[in-house]
């Protein structure tokens, strides 16, 4: 007796529960083990980049909160600082305290709700996931003190920040920050030694320290690689090289490893912000720039380390009010170039897993 | 903005209380704790004295019971199976023809067990969100009804509502019959569970083998629903569904048979007494069956961490995806109604049934019962809580690598424990045979984990690294290179 | 003034480039290196393997309408060095731009050459999978071109919604699309939502 | 006779179990056969049931309604797509004949059965006596040759399931591990 198998097509997405947003993977599957993979993305699309070129410089920072909602402040402060060198502008010190400390929160709640999907992707049934909802929701709260808005916080500007933080807001966010390693050592009590846990994420996934440099990989999915590379390091922007900390790097480059630089990094997020917020000088928020900034005919490149990896913003100057080009290098969309390669000869289980441990955010997939 | 302010650092005020008629049920959602405190005192008086005669006249009856005053009579109204005994025999005495009594008792009991389980699938349902929640550092249900009691019974009201859709190029008449099927071995698995001593509805010789057996059908309806489905998702899922059955049925028979031969019987009734006879639970004494059996039904009912069939994050809901409406309500409340069935036969197989360590002569043994299925359940449910999923061919590993084996070795244990405990009569033995099966369990346990090359994570190599310096590729393999 | 603090010195790297591939450098600036687009691939395998510059990341790659001619920038970064090289090249057919594609020496150019073909238009020789990423197939036009509003006789998005319109099959949905054929119902109401909507 | 009760059960039973077992002859689905088969299955444990043989009936659905289907439900998954339809086909002479035959043995024996002997008081009494108890002494009792023969038998299967997949498997392995060398697509890191 022969037996044989018909590859059969799965369409996971538009609508699916581990593809977090509006992303299509269409996969052919022998049984259970995933043979060719397309990833189909565009849902989101609302072209930026085109509307960009039509706007000034602030008025596109809105833009770049809806391209990472889940990071909003990391992506403002992308934009502003490739602005302001584009332009010339110089930014007081204290505004640069408050976009580390900013910008640090915010990689705080993305890499809680990065890993919050994972594990949930894991088939843990949401509630590591609403745990670290918890303190997403606390930092939520104190953006929404500070800028009036939790998700789509546009926040930085051209020269500073927007406001300045409320009286409250510097004791809420000390008690946070007392907090938040206690949490965050429950979490990795609760996850680093579940052994179903472990059997689902070590040595699934695997990417090597070679194809994760040669794929353009960043941010956590490089450092779990192996890779100690941070920009936050490697080219320090803001106040980073007057603080302290560490760059965490996987072993393996398995999604466990992933999952456990993306822990271990909001620990060093907690330090920064202590460091920051004993650090902090007094002085003014922001510098006054003209409202239709012309920068001189030129181009930049600025990026900074954004949760899900070296987020750039390539911009082209002619001298008018509006950027020539603008173009958002988006770590998600760059991050999944080896998706199809880790996918085929996987089991589906495996696939969502290592999805989940890449962390996408669709909408700075499609922008 | 200073960083140390003149007064000590304090909670940012509270946000002015809303006026929204949702916040302000949030606000006076009753509590437990709440209405016991704010009751007034006539109200708490009258609690106190209702809950002090329940005990009293239970106490006083386990008393006349003790004395043997009220034996074999129907009035004892903790044993409801004396009363359908009683009627049973009053209706063969009008002489209406043999079979109308039967006929009614059955009718009786089969009325009851649907209600029973129909009554406690609700109430289910509830427990099951309200724990989740209390795990999740949420609220849960808390709007319909007292507490969101009635919650479960809106979900079925809206279910029954909604439109029942039929995918495109489904089986149609396949399609139907599944929801419909999935509760039938639901409903008759419950059948011969012993409540109290006299109160079972289908107390038989196999009772054991009846349960295997009719617990092996389920698969069937949840195969036909995946195939009619004309869909990948629930096509994935009823395979998983069936490959793991079959994996699983084989660990939960070889320990249920350590249960039979201990107990030298396959009726329920009689393992739950021997366990009461011998004032000792068949959970202490073969741990390792208990946990298989715990495990393996786990699996069977696709409970986390085995519930592959329905892994919502890979294909959604599994076999039943293409389910609406009410279908689908059926398939959920079937999947809650077998945890409460597995906590059923648990506590039956293993943990003394309706008895308590002669709790039950003072208080009615189906409250043991329940309590009992509440506390399985319980497990149950703080495992969906806390627990990631399998995938399936580590679970498949799981049962035929080391469940099987073990269940194999832990059965000759028992045989021979068996053997010495029907020869031997000494009064401490069975101390012994836990003793020996616990420290046997650990040994079987380590030694098949060395012999399958299991290897417990360690510490140093799971935790990242740390470092202050970037680099490419030279300094990942520097930094390989000292950890290892 | 607008470099990066990693960023090398363009000229430096165009006298190395130059020595090493000497019909491949076209110009250089002091924070970029323009290469010709058929040594594109060549120039960066060789910046890929030079221990000087080690580029072995392929950090950004995107394309930038001149109107005339294309410019594709590719932002190399090497990660043991921490420098970044910016190269670029000029397509000069505006009208069907084609390269060859870097995936040969950047596995990481599989999507954004594939964004680039959708937005710009950019044919890439050699990419394994070169289709639209964003947009659908069949999407008239790429979009990130500036002369893309004035396309003429394409105008993006859905002309008319596919199954809305039994009974009226010219009904207009976008105001700004006149019909091939003008309904004489359409021209005595001005086209819009609203009068549509009682038409 | 018995109560109306158990024939009611009897008649029911044997038009559910003859009925499928017709569905099954009938229906062109493979897999609808296969439900019908087991509806089959069960109308026969239920037949057990009012024969007062609870074992046997257990037994009947836990194998064949509960195991023997879903392997049925597995090869039918594994086979190619063409041949999951229950079409005519070249046996139908012979199988109609076999068949007859069958019944023919089935009829003789039943015709020849002294039923009224063996059925004895038992089923007058409603109550199912302790078959299991009988059925295990008398397989390891007086029935023991056959009992040990047929796992024998049992055995000899398995082996030989195990034999014939393990080397089809090892050969499959080795090919694609040998392919997989010789393209070498995947480096492995160190």
């Amino acid at each position: 007796m022969t037996t044989s198998s018909e590859p059969y097509v799965l369409n996971i997405g538009p609508q699916h529960p581990s593809t977090h947003g509006v992303f299509r993977l269409r996969v052919a599957m022998d049984g259970e083990t995933i043979v060719d993979m397309d990833m189909i993305v565009g849902y989101l699309h609302r072209s930026m980049e085109k509307l960009a070129e039509e706007r000034t410089y602030t008025q596109n920072i809105p833009f770049t909160d809806r391209a990472d909602y889940l990071a909003a402040m990391s992506g403002n402060l992308g934009l502003c600082l490739a602005v302001e060198r584009l332009a010339g502008v110089e930014v007081p010190e204290r505004a640069d305290y408050l976009r580390v400390i900013f910008a640090e929160l915010q990689r705080i709640a993305s890499h809680a709700m990065a890993n919050g999907t994972l594990v949930s992707d894991a088939g843990a049934w949401q509630t590591p996931l609403l745990y670290m909802f918890r303190e997403r929701e606390k930092i939520l709260d104190l953006f929404e003190m500070t800028c009036g808005a939790r998700l789509t916080t546009n926040y930085m500007r051209i020269g500073g920040v927007a406001f300045e933080p409320p009286p409250e807001f510097w004791p809420a966010l000390r008690e946070l920050v007392d907090e938040l390693p206690d949490r965050i050592d429950e979490y990795a009590e609760l996850l680093t030694d579940n052994e179903i846990f472990l059997a689902r994420t070590r040595g699934v996934g695997v990417i090597s320290a070679e194809d994760a440099i040669n794929g353009s990989l960043t941010g956590p999915a490089l450092r779990g690689s192996g890779v100690p590379w941070d920009l936050r390091k490697a080219e320090p922007y803001a106040v980073y090289d007057r603080l302290d900390f560490e760059i965490p790097v996987g072993r393996r480059g398995d999604v466990y490893d992933r999952f456990m630089v993306r822990l271990e990094e909001t620990k060093q997020s907690t330090r920064l912000i202590r460091q920051a917020m004993a650090e902090i000088p007094e002085g003014p928020h922001k510098t006054q720039i003209p409202l239709a900034l012309r920068p001189e005919p030129g181009e930049v490149y600025g990026r900074v380390e954004s949760p899900r990896g070296e987020l750039g913003y390539y911009l082209v100057s002619d001298g008018s009010p509006a950027p020539y080009r603008f173009h958002i290098r988006a770590p998600s969309l760059i991050n999944l170039s080896l998706l199809r390669a880790l996918a085929i000869g996987s089991p589906l289980p495996d696939a969502v897993v290592t999805l989940g441990s890449i962390d996408i955010v669709v909408g700075e997939i499609d922008r | 903005m200073t960083t140390a302010p003149a007064s000590p650092p304090r909670r940012p005020e509270a946000p002015p209380a809303l006026a929204t008629p949702m916040a302000r049920q949030i606000r006076e959602a009753p509590t437990l704790r709440g209405m016991l405190t704010r009751a007034p005192a006539p109200v708490k008086v009258a609690g106190a004295l209702a809950g002090l005669l329940f005990f009293a006249a239970n106490a006083a009856i386990g008393y006349l019971v003790i004395d043997g005053r009220l034996d074999g009579h129907w009035y004892d109204f903790r044993d409801l199976g004396v009363a359908v005994g009683e009627l049973r025999v009053w209706l063969d005495d009008r002489g209406l023809g043999p079979w109308l009594s039967y006929w009614v008792t059955a009718l009786i009991g089969a009325v009851g067990i649907l209600s029973f389980v129909g009554g406690v699938l609700l109430i289910g349902t509830w427990i099951e969100r309200r724990l989740l929640a209390k795990f999740q550092i949420r609220r849960g249900p808390n709007r319909v009804g007292p507490f969101g009691l009635l919650q479960p019974l809106a979900d079925a009201i809206k279910l029954v509502q909604k439109e029942v859709l039929i995918p495109r190029g489904a089986d149609r008449i396949l399609f139907y019959l599944p929801p419909v099927l999935v509760f039938i071995p639901a409903m008759l698995a419950w059948g011969p569970v012993p409540w109290a001593p006299t109160m079972s509805y289908l107390d038989i010789n196999v009772g054991l083998v009846y349960v295997i057996a009719i617990s092996s059908l389920s698969v069937l309806a949840i195969f036909i629903a995946g195939w009619s489905s004309n869909n990948h998702y629930a096509l994935l899922g009823a395979m998983r569904t069936v490959a793991m059955m079959i994996s699983y049925e084989i660990p939960v028979s070889i320990s249920l048979l350590s249960v039979a031969l201990f107990t030298g019987s396959l009726k329920l009734s009689a393992i739950v007494g021997w366990q009461s006879d011998h004032t000792m639970w068949l959970g202490l004494i073969m741990p390792f069956a208990l946990f298989t059996f715990f495990f393996s039904s786990t699996a069977e009912i696709n409970r986390t961490p085995n519930d592959i069939a329905e892994a919502e994050s890979e294909i959604v809901a599994g076999f039943h995806t293409e389910y609406s409406g009410m279908k689908a309500g059926l398939f959920l409340a079937v999947e809650l109604g077998n945890a409460l069935l597995i906590g059923a036969l648990a506590a039956t197989f293993f943990l003394g049934g309706y008895t308590f360590f002669g709790l039950e002569q003072w208080i009615p043994p189906y409250l043991i019962l329940a309590v009992k299925i509440s506390a399985v359940y319980f497990l149950f449910v703080w495992l969906r809580g806390t627990l990631p999923r399998f995938r399936l061919d580590q679970l498949m590993g799981y049962a035929w690598k080391f469940l099987i084996p073990l269940s194999i070795a832990f059965m000759g244990v028992s045989a021979v424990e068996a053997s010495i405990l029907a020869r031997v009569d000494l009064p401490g033995l069975l101390l012994i045979v836990l003793v020996v099966n616990a420290a046997l369990t650990v040994v079987f346990v380590r030694l098949w984990a060395r012999v399958v090359g299991y290897e417990a994570p360690r510490d140093e190599v799971t935790m990242p690294a740390l470092t202050t310096s970037v680099g490419g590729l030279r300094a990942a393999q520097r930094l390989r290179g000292g950890a290892s | 003034m607008p470099a990066g603090p990693t960023q090398l010195s363009g000229r430096r790297v165009a006298a190395a480039l130059a020595a090493a591939l000497p019909s491949a450098v076209v110009a250089e600036h002091d924070e970029w290196v323009e290469v010709r687009p058929e040594r594109i691939v060549d120039a960066l395998r060789w910046l890929h393997d030079a221990p000087d510059f080690d580029a072995a990341q392929l950090s950004n790659c995107c394309g930038v309408d001149r109107h005339d001619r294309f410019e594709v920038v590719y932002h190399l970064q090497s990660l043991d060095l921490n420098q970044q090289i910016v190269v670029k090249t000029t397509v000069a057919d505006h009208e069907r731009p084609s390269l060859p594609s870097a995936y040969a020496v950047y596995k990481g150019a599989l999507l954004q050459e594939r964004e680039i073909y959708d937005l710009m238009g950019i044919q890439f020789a050699g990419h394994p999978d070169l289709r639209r990423l964003f947009l659908w197939e069949g999407f008239p036009g790429y979009p990130l071109r500036k002369d893309f509003l004035g396309l003429g006789d394409t105008t993006p998005g859905l002309a008319r919604f596919p199954f809305e319109n039994k009974a009226q099959p010219d009904r207009i949905i976008n105001p700004g699309l006149r019909p091939a054929t003008p309904d004489p119902a359409s021209q005595e109401a001005p086209p819009g939502w609203r009068g549509d909507a009682r038409a | 006779m018995e109560s109306i009760g158990i024939i009611v059960a009897f008649w029911a039973l044997a038009v559910t179990t003859v009925g499928a077992a017709l569905g099954v002859l009938v229906s062109r689905n493979l897999l609808h056969a296969i439900f019908f088969l087991i509806t089959s299955f069960l109308g026969m444990a239920g037949l057990f049931i009012t024969l007062s043989a609870d074992f046997i009936a257990a037994a009947q659905v836990l194998i064949y309604a509960g195991a023997i289907s879903v392997l049925l439900v597995f090869a039918m998954m594994l086979t190619p797509l063409a041949s999951r339809d229950n079409a005519n086909s070249l046996y139908l002479a012979p199988g109609a004949l076999a068949g007859l035959g069958l019944a023919a043995i089935v009829g003789f024996v039943a015709v020849d059965t002294p039923w009224a002997e063996l059925a004895g008081s038992t089923l007058a009494e409603r109550s199912f006596p302790d078959t299991v108890r009988t059925i295990g002494a008398q397989l390891i009792g007086r029935y023991v040759l056959a009992f040990e023969l047929a796992s024998v038998l049992l055995l000899f299967a398995l082996i030989g399931a195990v034999v014939l997949v393990h080397d089809r498997a090892a050969e499959r392995g080795a090919a694609a591990a040998a392919e997989e060398a010789g393209t070498g697509p995947r480096e492995e890191a160190t």
